[in-house]
């Protein structure tokens, strides 16, 4: 990929970041995470993973993040008022994320190589290869996974279902009200 | 034409995870807690991206493939943690959630 | 090089003015067609310095729809109600408008031609993935309305925000399972050789069009289409009489207008994606590459007429289909929300899953059946 | 002397075991008919196969063995005891009284039980105890044996305080156990003894058989030490001085078990024992004398006692320590079939005055007192005749069972050259004349004193408990007949059976056997008169005598101050003892300052880690990716070397 384009997302998304860990306001949070989404999918269609691309974006930006969305209007989540305490926590944290960052530099400064159209097959990343993956080497993952999906949709509605007892419901469909 | 290497998306993948990790450690409010987690997922996966490319193999996408998807299942069941937290107790501050010590 | 540059420029800016200019013109469709529908005389009034009627026009009221709205809207004030969130009441409209313009970059209007050398695709950006991509921005869309809604600080407008929300991911579903059965039938993601693959006849006279694969795929397309443009009968979101405007309650000026060219270029979209999955986007029924053939007879043209005749061909299905969906706007009701989402979820989704597995079934059997 | 593999010794323990589970388990679900059935069945199949095996016996030459090993038990490096059953002669006639009367003693408790809600428990015990008492008799090694030996006890213990709602019947039942633990000490140690004995010649074993094949390895002094212990487990088990203590206390507990259990069987245990160990304690001439001393003091100091009690199971609980008494005279000079015959007879006829005595307190509402008895002869006619004939026979009149072995123990008793003893002996002959006349009388003669409560409705037993009466009664008449004087008809068939398993009985010269039997003969007629002059005659004459000698009758009446002698000297100190030193400061400070002090530090730790939850995700989160930094920075050492 061009370096200007790698530099102007690499930027957004580090930036959005920063955003997500650093804003008060979940909204603001949730927008910045969808900039870093956004631009990492680009980052994905810039490494030749087309179709994971616009699934990142589809399934990420289109769907979970509706999801993050949705919940903060349902709990009406304001900006966080001025954090207390847990100050030494704190700055442990940040010693130990300084600590951290700076082996997975160290690490992954190690990688080699540089990006040449060369060294990939015609169509790779696109959806066939994909498919080719998904239902050859890796289809029981593939079906279990819409296993976990499925026990995934049911336990959230058996967590996040509010139970209201009858006299609160009111009357029932059919019930005649008077 | 000066072409992008590898580690310098290794570094972004990197930056970009501990600045999950910070988010973790550091906010309070565990939405945006689980917002993080959900960074350093991505994080991953582009780490992944990046290697299934220099590598040549598509495993690494389906693995993406395969993340988002627990993602999403990890998104409903902990939104809905968070939805129940939220009506019992009235609050999303970590610091608050602490029923679960000595 | 530069020429490449140059001539995607211009097909970016071509379209986009298109897809701006057909938008606006809708608005004009739309009172006039109301006006039509409901016996009225529509929008007849504004006129300059008596041109038409010195030409002996009739007055077609264009005017203050093409001319006086937009004066009118960008020169009130922009106002942002108290306790707002400055910044996303602002960014709302334009994160609503900003993903539909970027769909249509994908729409091939025409054919390919040779230009001096170059080969020419009437298609402002080449991505083979075309389908997912539009799917992508349509899944962006969706914050527009959303965080136009929730930065109000309104209670109709969050309230109409959270419909829309709903009701555009919910018809997502839908409309992305259509579009994956159509993408089974073809085989391939680009829209450009989707079209392509609509060219010629069955049984020498009848198109080889989408619409006679994929009934079933075309209806959900269409009604997806309409419930993303949140109109009529699906305009939950801006339900006058329940909600004042939904989720633009609080908008003013340049943003409602930003917000109302959303809504006209959702229904642009609607209509070309019909086009180009239903309706073989820019073919012409029996014209070929060289000119026409029915049969024995052929009328044989430049390669230049038939890709014009193409992109002609191409709007003027889209502007037919825009007036479908304006027609059914003013003759349908609105439905209950819970309708709404029964329609979505128990009526679409089980249908496109079912088409997807037939769609499937097929494909597979008939290429069991090639080889 | 030929040892022959017989399997069906096997199922002589089988079915006592399936009767106790099936009485523990089911008895009490299953209801009073199944149990009624089940109890005696197992007893009476027991019963079978021991005859059978007793008719295998005496096909063999005499001195077989029948022999069966049902599994390796025990195996302790060098030493190894397995669960090896074995029935010589002697076990042989163990057995079938150990069956034979526990059949009839249960047959007899099936009606004597029949008002008591508790049947399922109680046979479920009774057979349990036929099981261990099986066990004891039938074992081929001591440890087998001493297994049976504690189950005989604790059966004995759960008997005597079976009623256990009754705190005197606990406290009798709690006595006996100790009691018996201090002579099953003794047995311990003396089994210890002869292990180490014969383990420091390298031969480890406790096998009848092994010690009997290694006796040269004894000296004349370990042999008298091993001997001297097992004859406290003997006093213990068999009541003798001075361990007789719980043996009165034990009638507390229901009639047929102390019928069966401290009269018939389990008594007899220590007089088995030594028999079965005969060849050893020949080794010990000391402790032989020990043992013939013990029973004869044994003997005349319970019968004794035995004077005066007005209690009907208590007289017959003395007794039988009496009769005892004389088996270990009889095995103390030698006359180990003697004392092995007497022990035969006494059962019988034991059993049935103890199966009369629960008839008559059947009839009278558990009524013990014989002075609120009297004139009963009519009104349970079975009872007094079978009562009668077992009071004959226990006095040794002939042609009683108990005349022929009581004799024989006299006689050879006399031979030995212990007159001293001998004299004792015919004294207590006397005794026991007197006393079991005296009871006679009392209970069934002269006019009634029972109380108007009872008085109307005395009636006789059913036949359930009256038809063992009478099977028993037969036995005490004709019981005595299989070990008839020398040249006397047939002779003496028994000891001719028993010799080769606990050594030759020493035939006498006839005519100083004859002078010996007149004497004692006419000293029991002695009594029997006496009895009939003080209690029919001349009624107030015992109270006069009493009055005359208050004190000495105050002495048997309160049987020596006996229990109030040991309380003072070992129960009164020992809980003193137990009580404030072991409990108020041993306990109390060390072992409970052990545990507590084990559950302080468990809690203080506890707090003190606690601290580590505090509930903080985020607390956690950091200690987690302090984990894995430590692992990354393994994974760049591994890189960069």
């Amino acid at each position: 990929m061009p370096v200007g384009v790698f530099i102007f997302l690499g930027v957004v998304a580090i930036i959005s970041s920063l955003g997500v860990v650093l804003q008060r306001s979940p909204i603001h949070c949730l927008l910045a995470l969808i900039m870093t989404l956004v631009s990492i999918g680009a980052l994905f269609l810039a490494l030749d993973a087309v179709t994971v691309g616009f699934l990142q974006i589809i399934v990420y930006v289109g769907a979970i993040m509706v999801l993050f969305l949705f919940v903060i209007w349902l709990l009406n989540l304001q900006a966080d008022e001025a954090p207390t305490g847990g100050l030494g926590l704190k700055f442990f944290a940040t010693i130990a994320v300084a600590a951290m960052a700076a082996e997975l530099f160290i690490f992954f400064s190690k990688t080699r190589g540089a990006m040449e159209a060369a060294n990939v097959a015609p169509g790779y990343g696109s959806i066939d290869s994909l498919a080719q993956s998904l239902f050859g080497q890796y289809l029981m993952a593939f079906e279990s996974t819409s296993i976990l999906l499925l026990v995934a949709v049911i336990g959230a509605v058996a967590i996040a279902r509010r139970t209201i007892p009858q006299r609160e419901r009111g009357p029932t469909k059919g019930t005649p009200t008077r | 034409m000066m072409t992008v290497s590898y580690s310098w998306l290794m570094a972004l993948s990197a930056a970009i995870f501990t600045i999950g990790v910070a988010g973790v450690l550091i906010r309070r409010n565990i939405f945006v807690m689980f917002m993080s987690i959900e960074l350093m997922l991505n994080a991953v996966n582009l780490a992944f991206v990046t290697m299934a490319r220099r590598m040549g193999s598509m495993d690494g996408q389906v693995i993406v493939f395969f993340v988002m998807t627990v993602a999403a299942a990890e998104a409903a069941v902990g939104l809905a943690i968070i939805i129940s937290i939220f009506r019992n107790r009235e609050t999303v501050n970590a610091d608050e959630l602490k029923l679960m010590r000595w | 090089m530069a020429i490449d540059l140059l001539i995607g420029a211009v097909k970016a800016i071509v379209i986009l003015l298109l897809v701006l200019n057909l938008s606006a013109v809708l608005l004009w469709f739309e009172r006039k067609g109301s006006a039509l529908i409901q016996d009225r005389v529509g929008a007849n009034r504004a006129n300059i310095f008596g041109v038409g009627q010195r030409l002996g026009m009739p007055n077609l009221g264009l005017m203050n729809t093409l001319m006086a709205d937009p004066l009118k809207l960008f020169t009130k004030e922009d106002f942002v109600p108290d306790g707002a969130d400055r910044f996303l009441h602002s960014l709302g409209p334009f994160l609503a408008l900003f993903p539909v313009l970027i769909a249509f970059a994908v729409v091939p209007i025409g054919d390919t031609f040779e230009l001096g050398g170059h080969t020419v695709q009437l298609q402002a950006a080449t991505i083979n993935a075309g389908a997912l991509y539009i799917l992508a921005t349509i899944g962006i869309g969706v914050y527009g309305v959303a965080i136009g809604g929730w930065a109000s600080n309104n209670r109709w407008a969050l309230l109409g925000g959270v419909r829309a929300t709903a009701q555009m991911i919910s018809y997502e579903i839908a409309m992305g399972l259509a579009i994956i059965s159509i993408v089974i039938t073809y085989g391939t993601l680009d829209l450009q050789s989707i079209v392509q693959q609509q060219g010629g006849v069955w049984f020498g006279w009848l198109p080889c069009w989408g619409i006679f694969l994929q009934p079933v795929a075309f209806i959900m397309l269409l009604t997806a289409g309409m419930a993303e443009s949140k109109r009529v009968p699906f305009d939950l979101p801006e339900g006058e009489s329940e909600l004042i405007a939904g989720y633009f309650t609080e908008y003013s000026g340049g943003k409602q207008a930003a917000f109302m060219l959303t809504d006209f270029a959702e229904v642009v979209l609607a209509a070309v994606l019909v086009t180009l999955f239903f309706f073989g986007g820019w073919q012409v029924p029996w014209l070929y590459s060289d000119g026409f053939h029915f049969g024995a007879h052929s009328l044989l043209l430049p390669r230049a007429l038939v890709v014009i005749l193409g992109v002609v061909a191409f709007w003027i299905k889209v502007v037919a289909f825009c007036w479908l969906q304006i027609l059914i706007r003013w003759t349908m009701p609105r439905f209950r929300y819970d309708q709404l989402m029964t329609l979505g979820w128990k009526g679409l989704v089980p249908l496109g899953l079912l088409n997807v597995l037939v769609t499937a079934f097929v494909v597979v059997l008939a290429s069991g059946a090639a080889h | 002397m030929t040892t022959v593999h017989f399997p069906a010794l096997g199922l002589i323990l089988l079915f006592p075991a399936l009767g106790f589970l099936f009485n523990l388990f089911y008895g009490a679900r299953w209801g009073r008919r199944w149990v009624n059935v089940v109890g005696p069945g197992v007893i009476f199949a027991a019963f079978a196969v021991v005859f059978v095996s007793f008719i295998r016996l005496l096909t063999l030459p005499a001195g077989s063995v029948l022999t069966v090993t049902l599994w390796r038990w025990i195996q302790a490096g060098p030493f190894h005891a397995n669960f090896t059953l074995q029935m010589d002669a002697l076990s042989a006639l163990m057995t079938l009284i150990v069956t034979g009367v526990g059949a009839l003693i249960h047959v007899y408790s099936v009606g004597y039980m029949a008002h008591d809600d508790d049947f399922a428990r109680f046979f479920a015990y009774l057979n349990l105890f036929e099981l261990s008492m099986l066990i004891l008799v039938l074992a081929d090694n001591l440890v087998l044996m001493f297994m049976g030996w504690e189950g005989v006890g604790l059966c004995s213990y759960l008997l005597i305080s079976f009623w256990y709602t009754n705190p005197a019947f606990a406290y009798a039942g709690r006595k006996a156990f100790v009691a018996n633990r201090v002579g099953d000490a003794g047995f311990l140690l003396g089994m210890f003894t002869i292990v180490a004995t014969l383990g420091s010649h390298g031969s480890w074993t406790l096998n009848f058989g092994g010690i009997q094949s290694h006796l040269a390895l004894f000296t004349t002094q370990t042999a008298t030490i091993a001997t001297l212990l097992l004859l406290v487990g003997a006093t213990g088990k068999s009541a003798q001085i001075p361990l007789y203590v719980w043996l009165p206390d034990a009638m507390a507990g229901p009639t047929p078990v102390s019928a069966l259990i401290h009269a018939a069987t389990m008594v007899t245990a220590g007089v088995y024992m030594i028999a079965r160990l005969h060849f050893l304690f020949a080794l010990a001439p000391t402790t032989m004398e020990l043992v013939a001393t013990i029973g004869a003091v044994t003997a005349i100091y319970a019968g004794s006692i035995a004077l005066v009690q007005p209690d009907i199971k208590k007289v017959l609980a003395y007794s039988t320590i009496s009769q005892l008494g004389y088996m270990f005279l009889g095995v103390g000079v030698g006359a180990f079939t003697a004392g092995v015959f007497h022990l035969m007879t006494h059962a019988f006829f034991k059993a049935l005055l103890f199966l009369c005595a629960g008839s008559v307190m059947h009839s009278l509402d558990g009524e013990q007192d014989m002075f609120k008895m009297g004139g009963l002869r009519s009104k349970i006619p079975i009872t007094y005749a079978t009562m009668l004939i077992a009071t004959l026979a226990i006095s040794a009149l002939p042609p009683f069972a108990g005349f022929f072995s009581k004799d024989q123990i006299l006689e050879s008793v006399y031979n030995s050259g212990h007159h001293g003893l001998w004299i004792l002996g015919i004294i207590t002959a006397a005794m026991t004349s007197f006393y079991m006349f005296r009871l006679i009388f009392l209970t069934f003669y002269g006019e009634s004193r029972v109380e108007e409560a009872k008085a109307h409705h005395i009636h006789e037993s059913p036949s359930v408990m009256t038809t063992p009466l009478i099977i028993l009664a037969v036995l005490s008449i004709i019981g005595g007949w299989i070990g008839l004087p020398e040249h006397v008809l047939w002779g003496n068939k028994l000891s001719a059976f028993l010799a080769p398993s606990v050594g030759e009985f020493t035939p006498i010269m006839h005519g100083s056997a004859l002078m010996l039997t007149a004497v004692s003969l006419s000293l029991a007629l002695l009594g029997i008169i006496a009895a009939w002059y003080f209690y029919l005659v001349a009624p107030g004459m015992p109270y006069l005598i009493a009055y005359q000698l208050k004190a000495g009758y105050n002495l048997l009446l309160n049987k020596y101050y006996v229990d109030e002698l040991y309380n003072l000297i070992i129960t009164r100190p020992l809980f003193w003892l137990s009580t404030l030193v072991l409990g108020r400061v041993i306990d109390a400070f060390i072992i409970d300052g052990i545990v507590d002090g084990a559950g302080l530090m468990v809690e203080t730790g506890g707090q003190l880690s606690r601290r580590i939850e505090t509930g903080n995700v985020q607390q956690y989160a950091f200690v987690y990716v302090l984990g894995v930094l430590a692992i990354v920075a393994y994974y760049l050492y591994l890189v960069t070397h």
